[in-house]
């Protein structure tokens, strides 16, 4: 994008930059399917998308369910085919790679996800967990292993000796959580991508967890890509964000910024929406009154680009909005 | 500066434990375990317990029938008398009397036993290997090789099941051999569905996508994640299958497309019927009968117990 | 096509019911599991005065939405459930099946997280909410049918959508219909569990001023039964906090939330992240839940809390009132202020993970 | 909706097109060809290379398939060895037989089986209900049609004498051929063999379901409402119906297999016992054309089946 965020996209030396990303799914193929004639339906996930993502640094993707920022995040660490655009990790071109070229990505860029109930395989004990992307990279000492799964459980500040052995139905939530943590670490990643780490936490957790990505992005150096749902919580790990809406971002910038100052209308909306724990604080809801459509999409969907590229303005330094209404 | 961190939670072994020690005592683990356990949730229930009793019970005789056999099943007995041992009731000589051809009705029963192990065994062996297979294919590598299988099974699954049997069996010859493979020809399909869903499941797992994440091939997701959860359906479907192929087997064997070498007790009914004897004698009908009810039904209140305790949608709270 | 009803001509069909008063006291609710007794919930008092709004807040496993289905009766089996749960005076836990029937609706409604299931898969939405109507009231299906109508009207649902079934709806439109069937019998009580967790925060937004709205426009009471306690803040007049099977801290929510008298509480807040002023430190309650089916002695957020003493290990602290309306179950209530100041800062929460 | 019916019309022409073609190719397989026996019993070379031209079994494989495939297309379906007469001739008029106890002997298990599996669903978990229910059901599953028939044929016709259970007894005329009351005494002990076969797998089925439902948040806000607790359990039921009635497509091609062994024991002149006899006597076209109409039978029902869970579960998309 030549008139896109300009010098806020370039980074001397950024660890992960994308350039136009796109991924669409095709949903009702198959054989049958296209015999009987049925054409498949083409899903927008991700829509044209550029980031960069320096050392130490933590970034963050704010959307709702549907603005397609988990497929972003998936597609990053290739779980998912981009369709178009291309993904380069530190200067080298990662968007096609596959066989051992793609081995070798994995174990440069890792995933945390969302759930931590799901994301540990109840057969095996932590010990195992922590260790199976040692095993799958042929790591195939034991005792080198168990150093390197003891190294990453203190990093997350998971007491080794009393968690080794046990299983995941043993923890809590958030120590789940940091078990997935130490699995995502322990082949010395330089990227990560938290898909939503705390969403599924209680609050009263939810920031140790928030705490030890930001603490492990500047000891380890690593390029957090952090995606939320709730801009709130982006603020206390994140410089910069980035606000997505139908596979496209709408907002770039400085976290507090943004946060002070929301440049595009559906930002506004998603910040208005947040409830606010301070009972002093007399916020105003919007729209208390039900769309008469009765459709679900926020008014925000009215309001939104309808260019086929979008056209970026600098509001102020550092802050960026697609297509503003002003 | 230290971090908050959750506790540890209540001490176990305490902060003496070494890490070390710790890491070396979980290299060691069982691959059986979910077997053991499996079998340790069987045993609680009582019905389960039962059905498992009858089921060893019966394959030890089928072991033993050669030795616990007082006669030759095929012979042709005579009374002290010289004549024909005719349809003779119980008696010490016969336990189970006699048939219309002067067979001894206990023998026959012994190494029926033997014949509907043999059949349900190897053709169960069979089912589970081809319907894990087809299942995992299918379900793991979804797209067009699922839809190929899926569309297969469908046809299959509208093929009425006896009738294909007893056509097939006719023409390829009744032998056991044969009623095995046509056994298997039926039984794959339900069995790769199942296998299959179980693989659709467990390949969306959160942790399946960690491990690809990781770096891993899909053996290593096959063999590490998928297996272990599909290992115990599919042993369920085998369990399941062995009663299917005795029950095949006497369907066919009643309707006189048996092995005429292997006497099974399917065929003891096919002769008690089409000797008219369905009606006088007794005990030349029930012991086979009770055999097979005994026999299918214990095996499927193990398959139902075993069910019942693995699905998560039916267990209780 | 009947007329439209405008909004405040709506209420008018829907049967006239006054707000209802609830008074919950000594709830306890156990289970008996394989391990042991586990109490899930642990005495609870609870009180709503007709027309008021309760925010019943608390984190995963604090037995907040046993409480609510205490109240509706709709636990297990299995549950055991000792206690008063009064509402206007009759005590719901000792009704035969056909008295819970009878105000079950009319007096006492539930509002559920509708992610998918909440509503039956294979009817129509409009006859899911007739079936309530007709259940109560001696009306046939077509006039109650209407009703529905009408609720749909108040909810902001096109009135054809009746005709739908559950899957045609998104999440949010789900949300509104379990809204307009809680209110098919005009009920004196509404019972909102989690209404909004599973929707994304625009529409949670628009779906939780609705309720608000309705709740107040109606006069109806209501218990809203979260974890989110910056919802409460801006949905309920009282609060009750819940940690553990016990409430540790009630009263006007202003009050609660502005000056806590309860260690908990100001954890609670001081780990919320919030969007407006200045980005303050983000500090986590360190520790776990202790464990239900061992509850230790004393009170029960002892081994997370930072101002724990001996005494507070030993001696289970009782509900004082601190404030008007205010009950706070700490044994240092005087010492409030203090705790509130050092509370604030994150090393007072710091725990050296190997010496806990 | 048409398209959707014109969808599943066609993959059931394609079902019906595969059992053709594994029919021929099965026949096919056959050691000697069919005339062989006839040949045993004298029949000269040149009559015999007739009887081969004209069930199409000369030329190559290619032009046997072709031949078969316009024959059935033209509702020939060869002449019965034993016969002597169009094999089509011979079936037809068993295809009612069967139908009558097919059809009640079905139904009645189904819903008999689906009432009971509500009741035993809806039970205390893990009391006596429930363990009984399951464990009877289980048990009955596991006896063999035949033995089930056999015993069945024991205790009420051989012992207590109330129903005969041999054969269709005598039939009437036209119109009132199938209301006579020795058809009907007749039929009676087969269709409750069928209905008892049939039943413990929708039992199960149904308790499965109901049992999984009872945990559904919806039913808890069904409960809320203040409706009967009887109205509650119609909702569990309601839903559970939908896994029996996809149950019942693999389960109609198992169940064909009841149906053919009931006839058998009682003699029920049917288009399986047919089958049967035409088997051991080796009479292929009788054979084929029985398991065809078996077949077609089987399709016909999951076609039924699959318009009734479309009707019943409003989530199934015509599309």
């Amino acid at each position: 994008m030549d008139d896109g965020p300009g010098g806020w996209l370039t980074m001397a030396s950024p660890v992960v930059e994308v350039q136009g990303l796109v991924k669409h799914f095709t949903l009702g193929g198959g054989v049958v399917a296209s015999m009987l004639g049925r054409s498949p339906r083409v899903v927008k996930a991700v829509d044209g998308v550029d980031l960069t993502i320096g050392r130490s640094e933590v970034f963050g993707l704010v959307g709702e369910s549907g603005s397609g920022k988990s497929t972003l995040g998936m597609t990053l660490v290739k779980l998912y085919q981009p369709t178009e655009g291309s993904i380069s990790f530190r200067g080298r071109d990662v968007t096609r790679i596959a066989g051992s070229a793609l081995k070798t990505y994995r174990k440069d860029a890792q995933i945390i996800f969302q759930d931590p109930y799901g994301s540990l395989n109840p057969r095996l004990s932590v010990a195992q967990v922590v260790e199976e992307p040692l095993r799958i990279h042929g790591v195939s000492d034991d005792a080198e292993r168990g150093t390197k799964v003891v190294e990453a459980l203190d990093r997350v500040r998971v007491p080794a000796a009393e968690y080794l052995d046990r299983y995941p139905h043993e923890l809590s939530g958030g120590l789940r959580q940091r078990i997935a943590i130490a699995r995502a670490i322990v082949l010395e990643p330089e990227f990560i991508v938290a898909d939503e780490p705390v969403s599924m936490l209680d609050v009263s957790i939810q920031a140790g967890i928030l705490e030890l990505l930001e603490r492990l992005s500047r000891e380890l150096g690593l390029a957090v890509l952090y995606v939320s749902h709730d801009i709130a919580t982006v603020r206390y790990i994140c410089d910069r964000v980035a606000v997505m809406y139908l596979g496209r971002f709408v907002e770039y910038g400085d976290t507090e910024t943004v946060i002070a100052r929301p440049g595009h209308p559906y930002t506004k909306r998603l910040m208005a929406a947040v409830p606010s724990v301070d009972p002093a604080s007399q916020r105003t809801r919007v729209d208390a009154h039900p769309d008469p459509s009765g459709s679900d999409t926020a008014g925000a969907a009215t309001e939104t680009c309808t260019h086929e590229e979008p056209h970026w303005e600098e509001v102020e330094p550092e802050h960026y909005v697609a297509c503003p209404l002003h | 500066m230290a971090e908050m961190v959750e506790f540890p939670g209540p001490g176990r072994g305490g902060p003496t434990r070494d890490v070390l020690e710790v890491w070396a005592g979980t290299r060691r683990r069982s691959g059986l375990a979910p077997f053991v356990d499996g079998l340790r949730l069987l045993v609680r229930d009582p019905f389960a317990l039962v059905g498992l009793v009858i089921i060893a019970v019966f394959f030890l005789v089928a072991a033993l029938s050669g030795f616990l056999a007082p006669y030759d099943p095929y012979e042709a007995l005579p009374t002290p008398e010289g004549e024909l041992a005719r349809l003779e009731t119980p008696s010490g000589d016969h336990w189970l009397g006699t048939t219309a051809f002067g067979n001894d009705v206990l023998s026959q029963l012994l190494v029926g036993t033997r014949v509907a192990f043999i059949v349900g065994i190897s053709a169960a062996i069979v089912v589970g290997i081809i319907s894990t297979l087809l299942g995992l294919l299918s379900g793991y590598y979804g797209r067009y090789v699922d839809d190929v299988i899926m569309r297969a099974t469908d046809v299959a699954l509208s093929i009425p099941t006896l009738p294909i049997a007893i056509v097939a069996v006719a023409i390829l010859g009744a032998s056991l051999r044969n009623i095995i493979l046509v056994v298997v020809l039926l039984f794959w399909r339900n069995g790769a569905r199942i296998v299959r869903s179980v693989v659709l499941t467990e390949k969306e797992k959160v942790y399946v996508q960690a491990a690809r994440a990781a770096g891993a091939s899909h053996l290593y997701i096959m063999r590490v994640h998928i297996l272990p959860n599909v290992i115990p359906v599919a042993f369920l479907w085998m369990t399941m299958s062995v009663a299917f192929a005795i029950l095949a087997e006497a369907s066919l064997s009643f309707i006189g497309l048996g092995d005429p070498n292997a006497m099974s007790w399917g065929q003891m009914l096919n002769l008690a019927f089409t000797e008219g004897s369905i009606r006088t004698a007794w005990w030349w009908v029930l012991p086979p009968s009770l055999c097979l009810v005994f026999l299918i039904s214990s095996i499927y209140v193990v398959g139902r117990a075993w069910e019942e305790k693995t699905n998560p949608r039916l267990r209780r709270r | 096509m009947p007329a439209q009803p405008t909004a405040t001509a709506s209420a008018a069909p829907i049967s006239d019911r006054p707000p209802v008063s609830l008074r919950v006291s000594g709830l306890r609710v156990g289970y008996r599991v394989e391990q042991g007794h586990l109490r899930a919930v642990d005495g609870v008092d609870l009180e709503v005065n007709p027309g008021e709004s309760l925010g019943l807040v608390g984190e995963s496993g604090c037995g907040k939405s046993t409480v609510g289905k205490a109240i509706l009766r709709l636990l297990p089996e299995d549950a055991r459930v000792e206690g008063r749960v009064l509402l206007d005076g009759d005590d719901v836990l000792r009704m035969s099946a056909r008295q819970l029937r009878q105000i079950r609706w009319t007096k006492l409604a539930l509002v559920t997280q509708s992610a998918m299931n909440a509503l039956d898969p294979v009817y129509r939405i409009g006859d899911q909410i007739a079936e309530s109507i007709v259940a109560h009231e001696d009306l046939d299906r077509r006039q109650a049918w209407r009703r529905a109508e009408e609720l749909f009207t108040l909810v902001g649902i096109p009135q054809e959508r009746l005709r739908d079934y559950p899957h045609q709806f998104s999440g949010g439109m789900r949300q509104r219909a379990v809204i307009a069937m809680a209110l098919s019998l005009n009920a004196g009580l509404l019972l909102a569990d989690e209404p909004t967790t599973a929707l994304d925060s625009i529409m949670q937004d628009q779906v939780l001023a609705q309720i608000q709205r309705l709740q107040r426009e109606l006069s109806r009471s209501m218990i809203l039964v979260t974890h989110d306690i910056a919802v409460v803040a801006e949905t309920c007049e009282k609060v009750a906090v819940m940690y553990a099977g016990r409430i540790t801290e009630s009263g006007p929510t202003a009050a609660v939330l502005a000056t806590p008298y309860h260690p908990y509480t100001m954890g609670l807040r001081n780990a919320f992240p919030t969007i407006d002023g200045d980005r303050r430190e983000l500090i986590s309650i360190p520790g776990n839940l202790p464990n239900l089916l061992d509850p230790p002695t004393g009170c029960r957020f002892a081994s997370r809390c930072p101002f724990s003493t001996d005494h507070c290990r030993e001696v289970d602290p009782p509900l004082i009132e601190v404030g008007p309306g205010h009950l706070s179950a700490c044994h240092y209530p005087d010492q409030a202020a203090a705790f509130r100041d050092r509370a604030a800062q994150r090393s007072t929460w710091t725990t050296d993970p190997g010496g806990g | 909706m048409r398209a959707y019916i014109v969808r599943r019309l066609m993959q059931a022409v394609l079902v019906v097109f595969v059992v053709i073609t594994l029919m021929f190719f099965l026949f096919r397989l056959m050691p000697a060809d069919p005339t062989t026996m006839l040949v045993e019993s004298g029949l000269p070379e040149q009559a015999r290379q007739d009887l081969l031209e004209r069930w199409g079994l000369t030329g190559s494989l290619a032009d046997q398939y072709w031949s078969y495939l316009t024959n059935l297309a033209t509702g020939d379906f060869g002449t019965s060895f034993f016969y002597q007469e169009p094999a089509w001739n011979v079936l037809a008029p068993l295809i009612l037989n069967t139908l009558w106890i097919a059809v009640p002997g079905m139904l009645l298990g189904a819903l008999i089986g689906c009432g009971l599996g509500v009741v035993v669903g809806w039970a205390r978990r893990g009391g006596p209900v429930e363990r009984a229910g399951i464990f009877l059901a289980t048990f009955v599953r596991g006896v063999p049609s035949f033995v089930l028939g056999i015993f069945i044929l024991m205790v009420f016709s051989t012992w207590l004498g109330w129903f005969p259970g041999f054969g269709i007894g005598e039939l009437g005329d036209g119109f009132t051929r199938y209301f006579t009351w020795s058809f009907l005494a007749h039929l009676i002990l087969p269709v409750m063999t069928l209905a008892i076969f049939f039943l413990p797998e929708n039992l199960l089925l149904m308790r499965t379901g109901v049992v999984e439902n009872r945990g559904e948040d919806y039913l808890e806000l069904v409960r809320a409402k203040g409706v009967k607790e009887s109205r509650v359990a119609w909702h569990a039921a309601r839903n559970s119906l939908l896994p029996v009635i996809t149950w019942l497509f693999p389960a109609l091609a198992e169940t064909v297999a009841g149906i053919v062994i009931i006839e058998v024991v009682f003699s029920w002149p049917g288009i399986g016992r047919e089958l049967v006899l035409a088997v051991n006597r080796q009479d292929y076209p009788i054979a084929q054309t029985a398991f065809f109409l078996l077949a077609v039978m089987i399709v016909l029902a999951n076609l039924a089946a699959d318009l009734v869970y479309a009707k019943l579960d409003p989530r199934v998309s015509y599309e």
